[in-house]
């Protein structure tokens, strides 16, 4: 069991290596290898999740074994209840976007070996306890990324993937100072990294000098932190990569981008800004609330006014992130629950309409709702598709919070906790939702209503394949609507001791 | 029977299964499984008519309550407890909701299956009802405004499908989305109203609410912007329901509705859900109180009645008439609360959901009956019908019920109800004590609607059955109507429901021509304001146990006809309730008469009316212009041209300028200064040429791009390096 | 006269020599011959070195690697100028822009 | 006798041939220099003792990698094609023009000083002593490379290969170019 953790970071790696051995030609057993190692990971964090102990807060599976010994690196891994549901997150999508991924044909090896990197990066990620470790594997995730969408992508790949590079770059360098300076200020010692040992807020009374100004420490470096992670988010002047990404991603990049990378952004609020600088927090907990409900309507305006399926659905991340964002501010129990649950819920339906736009894609190459010179792109494809649409449908009313779907109880959650201490943000917020509706709905209706226009009618319908990866999202963004205890369950108690933190500042 | 969840839970459970059922299996079924969910909601009518009979014949209490929670979600940790409760709240009021619900819904549902028949889509058809139902018998059994608005937005999102069910017209889909963006106003405005509740109880259970207001939590909180936090919710909550009851000004949304088939425009636009946003103003009745919000509703609810009863008198769309009605009869009820009729406005809700069930069902047998064999169609639009009557008798003979009861015609319900409605409005705007000058309206614009209403009910009637055929080509195709189980007999039976004697036992329904006494005042008796001092000592009751409620004895409710009022005040509200009687009587019958003349006898010429009041009759034709504000205006020219700036703004200047442009800003640094250098070299060195002959080759070698002359740097930069650390 | 430093100074000449052609010539094929004697260069200092200040073998075990890797570097190296050729249709260094920007 | 002049021989081949390297205007003429510089310094291994070092230089790299050079050079279009740049009366080799050239130069001479300077520091800060005698270093050489130096040995048996097999690869001609 100590090794579970281990296995499933390195599983991945193994089938790196598989893949690069297969033959040259053997496309097939590319991918299959692939969807077997992705499946054994995901049967791997389920048996994680069966051996989980729901009431502990403390880190469970810890692994700690020195790396680089002159700085006090440690190979350090551990899962608690905030970083679990994202690594069962992280590998049923991947699962799915391999099998999403079949009708890839251009380079095939390349593009599941970087496929299954990723994958090791964003676990590297959720799992790291060493500050350095999850650096090393917050930059890693950097490069599958930027060939994944530089050579797999839109006709614009490559303008997308230096934008997306950059932009994450400069929010990791900014990281970067900060887990410089934090190793400075604890003195070099062999805790300087833990990031266990790190929380608690230490640094009340330290002050730094730049350019003879005196800051504060802790209020200093956790904005270095907030706009390193706020990038990744993304939070409201640092969003635009997002889109150009999106767009110009290949389907199944889109749907780890939304689904799993933007989460390792309010991930880093949660296991790395807020334990470590819990009084910067509260403080500007005020900021991060304006922030949040800026992303939330702004990111619904601008998806409103887009004409493009998949940047619509792009803004629409942004303005559900924004939620995420709200919780986070609340400092509640009930707010960061919701917030969690949201990173969880917005993984799985965001995914699925990615999902749902890529197979859409591939059969109109072209995502257009209104072409430029004013032609419907699409039409009537309710009377075209109809599993299709009935997909589409549970897929969008998830996203816009439909009660008996996932999105509901999320935002409810975090309405609920930041109500009481953000009144006024909480009443413009919950316009978001209005909004929300409205842009989906209007999208459907323009798509998905009407005749059939004359070249949507040689859409076939969604395929066996199709539907066996929809399936599972489909279901866990019913069941987690009308049930959402199995999740709530495992963060309950970490979620509650980080609440317990901040409460004391 | 024994409360608890597990008992009542099949209410719920079966039209849910019936669901599942038919949406994972409902195609290879046969007959597509629509006898799945006629079955699962026939269970559920059997089922609330035991509680019904529990409720209504066993404790006869008014202050009688089955409360019953689980915990949903618990977030409870050390020192911060949190979670959510689901459960049932059962009194007499949700007793008759059931009832009413189930019953109405079985009929629908068996219509249905003469309806749709030959539908291609005719088993969604049928899925569809069934997630309805289990809608709304789950928002009528909820215990808290949490589970409310759960369900409220399923019975949302079913609405959205049945409206956009044929789903290849353009206009479907412009509905269908109307419909769900407006109500979704109300809705986000609901959800505040619950955030605003839980920051002050803790809870959004309806008894810990009443709790609550009866120990004055609320007052001196304050919301946003200095408003009082009871009045905020109140309001908000009023929001919700002004959206699903589709009152001004959020009433655009129920005509376009009737894109829908007609069975789900009879279930879901006429007779339940949308009187679901009633129901929760009724529950919620204590906290509009606390915020003194009735004048404000009570002016919403006249307003609403009044100008949907004007739009009604033009429209030559069967449905289009039926919607109007049902608009303005909500806005009856919304009256009814606003000027403390809770009872009344409690009974018209049901009332009004029969015989409105039973009238959207007539015509939809009508429109069933008349095809156009050259669009292949069905004919909705009055002006093409008449003389129906002897075509299709039964038809005729259920919704000439409905129409006298919607009329307000002696003997029958709809007179019940509305005419207590109109005659506490009397009293509260008029006649009472505490009436002011500025409430003197709302009874006006009750009686005026009133009169309209029997009217335009009347006009048709008149159009559709009586008269000359004007359309003769499709009168001939007609056929004959036969009794038939799923197409007569709903009908029939929900007009036998219109009689006023089920639901008063006096003519008036204040006991005041008594028909068959006080002990059939079984409505009035029951049906009672929720009392929250009943409240003050409520503790949580938990999951499973027997009801402890059991033993305590209830004093059995009887008939009272002063309403605990002092013997002159009973007085005056009888005066009031006597004037209102007659008035209602008066205005009905001269509404029916001006039909009759107009339509009948053709001595009144309606042309005239209307270009008399040809500007009216504008305003009327656009609906008084609310789409045009809200869609061309508010959507079209505001929110989408706002958004469009905004998306130009996020990817054309900021995107553009302020990031790209950290690039540029690059760019032009190094221009800045390559030219500043070569300005002071050219300026203050006197072998200019030489000189920049050399930076242009200096500049050019850096610039080369060339890995040899790295290279050479490389190994200049080394040595360098070594000659100064070393010597 | 034939002491150390004069064996390190044919060391350093050839090296000395070898970065001159590196950076003069514009050949592929003239840049690997300049590392060719580069390699010797500092090969002939480590021998050097071995005979006359350590006085053991391990001098004369770098060069042998020193010539392995040489040998697998040009193998390598000419490949690369092969393949270049095929697709430029010329050995010109400056010719190789295609990952410039 | 024999010892001085062997240095003084092949010192002069290795210095005179790599300067031919350096101004010869054909990559042809480069890489007989280049084979006459390798021999002269596998002649001053020898004369430093190193018999096996001398026979492997003169084994793998005048018998192997020049031969491997000039392949290369006759593959690639032959001399004389490349020699644009060299025209007018200075001796500019080719496929350079007078600014590399002199760049060149100019950073050789640079590094010649640094490490004439290095040099110099170097052998004051040694103890020089000579080895008396000559004995045969093969079966000393053989058994260091199987005992002390073995993971270097086997690394470089992987290198080597890897090496040829990722040759092999690079040259191989394909259609798709």
């Amino acid at each position: 069991m100590e090794n579970l953790l281990s296995c499933i970071l390195w599983l991945p790696v193994v089938g790196i290596v598989a893949v690069l051995c297969t033959p040259k030609g053997k496309d097939n057993a590319v991918r299959w290898i692939s969807l077997a190692v992705t499946t054994i990971t995901f049967v791997l964090t389920l048996v994680l999740y069966c051996n989980f102990d729901t009431s502990m807060s403390e880190m469970q599976f810890a692994i700690k074994v020195p790396w680089i010994k002159a700085f006090h690196i440690f190979y350090s891994l551990g899962v608690d209840g905030i970083s679990l549901p994202m690594i069962i997150l992280t590998s049923l999508l991947f699962a799915i976007c391999i099998m999403s991924s079949w009708t890839i044909t251009k380079s095939v090896k390349g593009y599941f070996a970087l496929l299954l990197m990723l994958e090791s990066s964003v676990f590297g990620v959720f799992m790291s306890l060493d500050f350095f470790l999850f650096y090393v594997y917050w930059e890693i995730m950097l490069l599958p990324m930027f060939f994944l969408i530089a050579v797999w992508g839109g006709e614009n790949r490559e303008y997308a993937a230096i934008k997306f590079f950059l932009y994450t770059f400069f929010g990791s360098i900014l990281m970067l100072v900060g887990m410089v300076a934090l190793y400075y200020v604890t003195g070099q010692s062999s805790s300087s990294f833990d990031i266990l040992a790190l929380q608690g807020g230490n640094f009340t009374n330290e002050m730094v000098s730049i350019f003879g100004y005196d800051f504060h420490f802790n209020k200093l470096f956790f904005w270095f932190m907030f706009i390193g992670f706020a990038i990744k988010v993304p939070v409201f002047p640092f969003h635009t990569w997002l889109p150009h990404a999106h767009v110009q991603a290949p389907t199944a990049v889109s749907v780890i981008l939304a689904g799993v990378l933007l989460k390792m952004g309010t991930y880093g609020f949660l296991r790395i800004s807020f334990p470590i600088f819990p009084e910067a927090s509260v403080h500007y907990s005020t900021a991060i609330a304006v922030l949040g409900v800026v992303n939330v309507i702004y990111g619904a305006m601008c998806a409103m006014a887009q004409t493009d399926v998949k940047k619509l659905i792009a803004y629409s991340s942004v303005s559900h992130m924004g939620f995420v964002m709200l919780g986070l501010a609340a400092m509640t129990v009930q707010g960061m629950n919701g917030a969690v649950l949201q990173m969880f819920n917005h993984g799985t339906s965001t995914a699925m309409m990615f999902l749902l736009v890529g197979i859409l894609y591939e059969r109109s190459h072209h995502r257009w709702i209104i072409r430029p010179d004013g032609t419907k792109g699409f039409g009537g494809l309710f009377t075209q598709l109809p599993n299709y649409s009935i997909i589409f449908i549970i897929g969008m009313f998830a996203s816009l919070g439909l009660p008996g779907l996932s999105g509901f109880i999320s935002e409810a959650l975090i309405f609920l906790g930041i109500y009481e201490r953000f009144t006024t943000i909480t009443v413009i917020a919950v316009f978001g939702l209005l909004l929300g509706a409205a842009y989906l709905l209007w999208m459907f209706k323009r798509m998905f209503f009407g005749e059939v226009i004359e070249e949507c009618k040689s859409y076939t319908d969604v395929n066996a394949r199709e539907i066996f990866y929809m399936l599972p999202l489909c279901i866990a963004v019913v069941v987690f609507g009308v049930y959402p205890t199995p999740i709530l369950d495992i963060m309950r108690a970490s979620v509650g001791e980080l609440v317990t933190l901040l409460s004391r500042f | 029977m024994d409360y608890t969840i597990g008992t009542v839970a099949p209410i719920l459970l079966f039209p849910l299964a019936a669901f599942v059922i038919n949406a994972f299996i409902g195609r290879k079924l046969p007959r597509q499984g629509d006898w799945v969910s006629i079955i699962g909601i026939l269970l559920s009518f059997g089922w609330s008519a035991r509680i019904f009979n529990d409720f209504v014949f066993g404790h006869y209490s008014s202050d009688y309550y089955v409360h019953k929670v689980f915990t949903w979600i618990d977030l409870s940790y050390g020192d911060f407890p949190f979670q959510i409760d689901l459960g049932i709240y059962i009194d007499n009021m949700t007793a008759m909701m059931l009832l009413m619900v189930s019953g109405v819904a079985a009929l629908i549902h068996i219509f249905s299956s003469f309806y749709m028949k030959g539908d291609p889509r005719y088993g969604r058809f049928f899925t569809y009802l069934s997630l309805f139902t289990t809608g709304m018998l789950g928002l009528v059994l909820s215990e808290n405004l949490l589970s409310v608005f759960i369900f409220w937005e399923l019975m949302g999102f079913c609405s959205y499908s049945l409206i956009g069910f044929y789903y290849e017209k353009e206009e479907a889909g412009n509905a269908s989305m109307k419909a769900f963006m407006t109500t979704r106003v109300g809705d986000v405005c609901f959800l505040l109203a619950i955030l605003g509740i839980w920051s002050v109880v803790g809870s959004v259970s309806f008894v810990d609410i009443y709790n609550h207001l009866a120990s004055g939590a609320f007052e001196g909180q304050v919301a946003i912007l200095g408003i009082p936090l009871a009045s905020f919710c109140a309001f908000m909550i009023f929001a919700g329901t002004i959206g699903k009851s589709a009152q001004f000004p959020l009433q655009v949304w129920l005509p376009d509705a009737m894109m829908g088939p007609t069975p789900c425009s009879a279930l879901i636009h006429a007779a339940t859900m949308v009187a679901a946003g009633v129901y929760l103003s009724l529950r919620m009745y204590p906290l509009m109180e606390a915020g003194h919000l009735t004048t404000f509703i009570a002016y919403i609810g006249a307003i609403t009645a009044f100008g949907a009863a004007t739009i009604a008198l033009i429209q030559t769309d069967i449905k289009a008439v039926l919607a109007y009605s049902t608009i303005s009869q909500l806005g009856y009820m919304v009256l009814g609360i606003g000027v403390g009729s809770y009872n009344a406005a409690f009974m018209h809700l049901i009332t009004h959901a029969v015989f409105k069930a039973c009238l959207f069902l007539s015509a939809g047998s009508v429109i069933h009956s008349l095809h156009d064999h050259h669009t292949h169609g069905h004919v909705q639009e009055m002006p093409r019908m008449g003389g129906l009557r002897k075509k299709m008798p039964y038809t005729f003979l259920a919704m000439a019920c409905c129409t006298l009861a919607i009329s307000g015609v002696p003997f029958f319900s709809g007179f019940v109800s509305k005419d207590r409605i109109l005659g506490d409005a009397l009293y509260w705007g008029i006649t009472g004590h505490h009436a002011h000058w500025y409430q003197a309206i709302p009874p006006i614009l009750g009686f005026a609607a009133a009169f309209l209403t029997a009217f335009y009910m009347c006009r048709m009637m008149f159009l559709t059955f009586f008269g000359e055929p004007r359309d003769k080509e499709l009168y001939e195709h007609c056929h004959k109507e036969k009794l038939s189980l799923n197409r007569n007999i709903p009908l029939l039976l929900l007009a036998v429901f219109t009689l006023g004697v089920w639901y008063s036992g006096s003519l008036t329904g204040q006991g005041k021509v008594k028909v068959a006494g006080d002990r059939y005042e079984w409505f009035s008796t029951l049906i009672e304001k929720p009392n929250t001092s009943n409240f003050r000592e409520y503790t949580k009751e938990p999951f499973g146990l027997k009801d402890t409620r059991g033993t305590v004895h209830f004093e059995k409710s009887h008939y009272d006809p002063s309403h605990g009022l002092s013997e002159e005040e009973a007085h005056h509200v009888h005066t009031a309730h006597n004037i209102g009687a007659g008035l209602s009587i008066l205005v009905a019958f001269l509404g029916i008469f001006i039909a009759f003349l107009m339509y009948i006898r053709k001595s009144m010429d309606p042309g005239f009316w209307v270009r008399t009041f040809h500007r009216w009759n504008k305003a009327l034709k656009e609906k008084y212009y609310f789409d045009h504000l809200y869609i061309d205006v508010l959507i079209q020219k505001v929110l989408l041209t706002v958004n469009r700036l905004l998306a130009a703004f996020d990817m054309g200047v900021y995107d553009r300028f302020a990031i790209d442009g950290m690039a540029s800003v690059n760019r032009w640094l190094y221009k800045a200064a390559n030219f500043f250098d070569n300005f002071i070299v050219d300026n203050s060195v006197d072998l200019t040429g030489v000189s920049v002959k050399f930076l242009n080759v200096a500049s050019r070698t850096v610039q080369s791009g060339k890995v040899q002359f790295y290279f050479m740097v490389l190994i200049l930069a080394v040595s360098f390096y070594i000659l100064k650390i070393s010597f | 006269m034939f002491g150390l430093a004069w064996y390190l100074g044919i060391g350093f000449v050839l090296f000395c020599t070898g970065i001159t052609v590196m950076i003069a010539r514009k050949s592929i094929v003239a840049i690997l011959i300049g590392i060719e004697l580069i390699l010797n260069g500092a090969a002939i200092n480590f021998v050097a070195y071995s005979k006359f200040v350590t006085q053991d073998l391990d001098g004369h075990i770098f060069p042998l690697f020193i010539i392995i890797v040489a040998a697998a570097e040009a193998a390598v190296g000419l490949a690369i100028v092969i393949r270049f050729y095929q697709i430029r249709e010329t050995i010109h260094i400056d010719e190789a822009t295609q990952l410039q920007s | 006798m024999f010892h001085k002049v062997l240095i003084i021989l092949s010192s002069a081949l290795t210095v005179a041939s790599a300067i031919g390297v350096l101004v010869t205007k054909d990559i042809v003429r480069a890489c007989i220099f280049l084979f006459f510089s390798l021999f002269g310094v596998a002649g001053i291994y020898a004369s430093l003792g190193a018999d096996f070092v001398a026979v492997t230089q003169i084994m793998v790299y005048v018998g192997g990698v020049v031969i491997l050079m000039l392949f290369a050079v006759m593959l690639t279009g032959g001399p004389g094609k490349e020699s644009a740049g060299s025209k007018g009366y200075l001796l500019i080799p080719m496929m350079g023009n007078k600014i590399t050239f002199g760049f060149g130069i100019f950073s050789g001479l640079v590094l010649l000083l640094t490490m004439a300077k290095i040099t110099k520091s170097v052998i004051a800060s040694v103890t020089i002593s000579e080895v008396e005698g000559f004995a045969s270093t093969v079966e000393r050489i053989g058994s260091l490379l199987v005992s002390e130096h073995v993971l270097a040995f086997e690394i470089s048996s992987i290198l080597l290969l890897g090496a040829l097999v990722g040759a092999a690869m690079i040259a191989r001609p394909r259609k798709n170019v």
